[in-house]
């Protein structure tokens, strides 16, 4: 066995904890975070769902399962992924920035630690026959690829808009085999290729496993994803321990589409109120424009995609077409993880325009020769916004490269 | 009693016609009751539309935008609703997802229902047991019927269960699928409505999905008190407005 | 420091040991391999790359020097990279097949590892402006990112054609905030454009140095690049114990552009003869089309690029055009420790065409879900040309990515 | 005596040419060779083209690229040459890269050469050491003078260690670049012209690139023997043709 990697075993943190030794900021028994969560389901969906939550705890504590989990999260993936000190960066904002590397996992974001999990999920509960959706792609790459790897049937749901300003993502899951499906109902943006994937599976109940991309979804989706991304944390824990003889940076930082990439980074520190956690929403043209995806502070309490979580939506109730520039984050809710957080106030929540995005992004590249996908521009964007002192220890998540997004960059830049 | 309750007692096979409330247009709720009454259905789900329906397929999705589009909202619907009991006798429904119910106010909601005079309420995505735990008692407050779905995969266990905290009519979704996708019944559904029908539950089931004819409504009401009919009406309205009702109720019942 | 990588102080191969201890595969004092290599260079060049020979080794063996390219190698390219049982493929040849995963290294293929090496060297001997020349992209991506890792100016020359066909990473160049120059002269591919980057070096002697993109040029190019290039069959040997408890596979295969790539996995078993060395080249539209960059079956003792090596050219001594599909491997030329491996029989060469290459490259992503880029899949092509045996453990450079050759791939197989 | 060390000896300026063979026309080789010596030239350098002549900049690479698509080969030269003595007494000098050379073989490609009657042989990139080590005694085998570059970044130590092995001139490049990119000379040249002038070299220095008119030709012979011009005069046979070579020289030499 590998003496590569430190707390192999450690990665999927054990099911056994979680009732005896309840988190306050983690889900409970039930399903939900504070009032957020559940799993607000058409009885069709029943079945499947209620499979998968009597299930998941178990399969994921099978030795055979992590073995297989660490193993390709290792070989297959590439991990652990690095903890940069972003020298460059650092300087120009006088404190200390480390970059988590999700932009160098095979696929190129934070997605594969999911779907891998997922994947080896759906195998064991005997569903041959994948669907998924996605926004900026990554996802839908992510489960492309672990299905062709498994030999998989896979069927992606994306949204017409999406299908154009994440063309190469789309020619990724076609080269990997998937079938591609256009949304093209609502802002055919993530929102609608999650209904359609949703609508797919009531379609298909016995032989389909749905691999949801975020921290959304009914229970268990959220907390079985945020277990599959919480290795981030994990190896941050002991990488951080390495450059800076800590475990725990001053402040934790993420984009937020669904929510997975944040879980996955605050895992382990949700706890622990030492270590501040900042969220950083896509605030499109700008909060108040009307074209916005900054779901904290423009959303309310509210079913969507079968949880009660926080989401952008009209005094009666119907869901607002969302805009980001970034297709990742073009979402109108956020997870019932992070809806609790917000409303606690655990974690800060800031949201950032298009433009300061993009800025970063570039900026990005010219100080550390590091092209991040938009959604992760959105986060790097935060240092021009808040100050931090020159001893903070600042992890960012670094959740995807910006391969797929070239021409959306290009173009705006008139590069 | 209930006119759900009274409805389902009557010595007949029942048909149940859905509509989305605004669609064509805006205005045209009042008159599609009014027509589906007079020309014999039993049993009316009124649609409250919803940005994502994601039970239901193209036809229902379509009409469901195009009201929004019109301008249709749960305040406005019940403006419409308001003098419905002057006019029509029928069994209401109202058939919506429970978001724009949760932002209503559940409790303002059921309230506003009973003045109104709807007997019942169809929540796809409000699960039986959120409702049980937290709104049965606000529905039976209002006296309203919280109608339950089942589906071919769901356990006799769960059937069982859900027969026994309904307290009108179970929704006995047809096949596995969404809104308007079937287009007939096959062995599979002969099955699945024989296996119900030997289960002898204390609530009649009314068959749904997949109605959209003479021969599925026959099929359907073989085994179950009644069927529902909601994708093809819609597409009837969308094709020929709302003035043809006859001729589509008629093509059902021959 | 970090226990999570064995060997971390074995990475670039001790100089002292070079003379003493003389391999039969390596360069020897003069720059030569057998009776390949050397000098060839206008006496414009001299002081630069006299400059360079006097000091690559002694800088490469300050312990400065190699923690920081040992850190950079391990926090911003993400090494490892993982060994990794290609369990579909293997089943599907019957043999075990590892693949060493270089596309997952910061900016997609081995390159990086040779750029970041020479960035140092760069740094320290107090040059400013960056030049490279790129076939595919990858090495002039990978020197745009280390230069602006670095602060550094950088000018990428690269041929017209190539241009058109990795148009991803000639955006991703720009955004690194590297100047892209066209070479548009003969068959306006590598060639054109190593060309024009020495004649660039020729016109800027003082401040600027030449990171070259493969183990071709004058020496010492070819020998410093397969040291930083060594690290990867340093990590083969103990990744392949902890797979296989043998540090020694049968076969180590890669496909051949200039060799950089080949170079990296042959290096630590270049003078194991128990290790059978494969190398690959693009036949083109067939060896014998009068399409083809099949090097050490068409070509003839020669001297290009300060090299003398094998190289395609006519009766004449005119360097021929090259053809092949892959921007990479598009290259009349080869590195002079590839021609002597070729003559004496130590490396096995085997020709790929286009259409084998494509249909590899696909396979690859059906069974394993990986991209490769198409450069690589021409060594993936080999295993429906030559048998293995099902105990013989085959380790394939997977040398990079495929994002760069999404459109190429889409419109070969009409996806 | 070599040709070339009996003009060296003449108490004159030297103006040196430089063609690329085969260009304009594949057989304009041989008349503007006559055509140089006739308009009073001390010197001719015949390109014999390459592929990828990575010392030259755009107007040579041209002609070079259209010298071979004429068909220009190393035999083709050769053949063209056969009878060069018998027309001109001119040094005779052959420019070119040396993997052609290495094809046609060393010891082949010189002893054509003394054959023909070519008196030098000027290729950038043979470097010193491979020409002393391997190849300078087949150059004096067959009397041909090997013409060394320096540059303005060579040391002293190396000028010298080239003046020491070389036999005829030395090719004073003027300035870090490739063929045709300079345009005068400013004060970086005067001081480099200076420091080799006072370093008293055994051969003398004939200075080449970034001639082109006759004021760098003055400028550059102030110091030295003489001066080449190369990208100048194929750029005026490209323009002009082969027969004005007599306005050329003439704009140099005034
Ligand atoms: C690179 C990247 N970061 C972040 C996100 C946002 O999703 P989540 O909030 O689930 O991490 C996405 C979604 O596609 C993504 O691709
Ligand atoms: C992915 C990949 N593999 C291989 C090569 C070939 O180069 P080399 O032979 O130097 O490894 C290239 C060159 O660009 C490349 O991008």
């Amino acid at each position: 066995m590998s003496e590569g990697r430190k707390g192999e075993n450690k990665r999927i943190p054990a099911y056994a904890g979680m009732t005896e030794n309840m988190k306050t900021y983690n889900v409970n028994e039930k399903g939900y975070y504070g009032e957020f969560g559940g799993a607000f389901i058409p009885e069709m969906l029943y079945p499947n769902v209620e499979e998968l939550r009597q299930n998941y705890l178990k399969v994921m504590a099978e030795p055979d399962f992590q073995k297989e989990f660490n193993q390709l999260l290792k070989d297959y993936v590439g991990r652990p992924s690095p903890l940069y000190f972003a020298k460059r960066l650092s300087e120009k904002y006088n404190t200390k920035i480390y970059l988590k590397r999700e932009d160098l996992n095979h696929t190129g974001a934070h997605k594969i630690n999911n779907t891998i999990g997922q994947i080896l999920m759906a195998k064991r509960l005997g569903k041959h026959r994948i669907i998924a959706e996605t926004g900026a792609g990554q996802h839908g790459v992510a489960t492309a690829t672990v299905c062709a790897l498994m030999g998989l049937e896979c069927i992606v749901y994306m949204g017409e808009i999406d299908i154009a300003r994440q063309a190469p993502n789309v020619g990724r899951m076609k080269m990997l085999g998937a079938t591609v499906v256009p949304a093209t109902s609502g802002s055919k943006t993530l929102k609608d290729a999650t209904n359609e994937a949703i609508r797919d599976w009531i379609n298909n109940p016995a032989n389909t496993y749905y691999i949801i991309g975020s921290v959304v979804g009914p229970h268990p989706y959220p907390d079985m994803v945020a277990r599959f991304q919480s290795v981030v944390s994990e190896e941050i824990q002991w990488q951080l321990k390495e450059h800076e003889g800590t475990t725990k940076p001053d402040y934790v930082v993420a984009c937020v589409g669904g929510g997975s990439n944040a879980a996955g980074v605050y895992y382990h520190y949700l706890d622990d109120e030492n270590v501040k956690l900042i969220a950083v929403e896509a605030a499109g043209l700008g909060v108040d424009s009307g074209e916005s995806a900054a779901t904290s502070v423009l959303g309310r309490e509210g079913i969507i995609h079968g949880s009660k979580t926080l989401l952008m939506q009209t005094n009666d109730g119907q869901i607002t077409e969302p805009y980001s520039i970034s297709a990742g984050l073009d979402y109108p809710g956020v997870g019932p993880m992070h809806a609790h957080l917000y409303k606690t106030g655990r974690a800060e929540f800031i949201s950032i325009t298009d433009d300061d995005a993009m800025t970063a992004g570039l900026e990005l590249c010219k100080l550390e020769g590091i092209i991040p996908a938009i959604e992760t521009s959105h986060a790097l964007a935060i240092f021009e916004k808040k100050k931090f002192n020159p001893t903070d220890i600042v992890v960012v998540s670094l959740s995807g490269r910006g391969d797929k997004d070239l021409e959306t960059y290009i173009n705006h830049f008139k590069l | 009693m209930n006119k759900i309750n009274q409805k389902l007692q009557e010595d007949k096979k029942l048909l149940s016609i859905y509509f989305t409330a605004g669609y064509p247009n805006i205005d045209d709720t009042v008159s599609i009751i009014q027509g589906l009454e007079k020309n014999g259905v039993d049993m009316i789900e009124i649609g409250l539309p919803f940005s994502d329906p994601l039970a239901d397929g193209p036809t229902i999705q379509a009409s469901s935008t195009q009201a929004l589009k019109n301008g249709m909202t749960t305040e406005v619907l019940f403006k419409q609703l308001k003098d419905i009991r002057k006019s029509v006798t029928i069994p209401l429904i109202i058939m919506g997802y429970f978001n724009p119910m949760l932002q209503y106010g559940v409790e303002g909601f059921c309230k506003k229902c009973k003045e109104i005079g709807i007997d019942g309420l169809i929540i796809p995505d409000l699960p039986v047991d959120v409702y049980h735990d937290d709104y049965k008692a606000t529905f039976d407050k209002y006296g309203l019927i919280n109608v339950l779905l089942i589906t071919p995969q769901t356990s006799d266990q769960r059937i069982r269960y859900i027969d026994s905290i309904s307290n009108g009519f179970i929704y006995m979704v047809s096949s596995a699928s969404t809104t308007g996708t079937q287009t007939g019944f096959g062995d599979e559904q002969t099955q699945y409505f024989e296996r119900i029908a030997k289960m002898n539950l204390k609530n009649p089931q009314i068959v749904g999905f997949g109605i959209s004819n003479n021969e599925t409504f026959t099929q359907a009401t073989k085994y179950a008190k009644g069927a529902i009919i909601g994708s093809a009406f819609v597409k009837h309205v969308t094709n020929k407005g709302v003035n043809n009702i006859d001729g589509f109720v008629n093509s059902i019942l021959i």
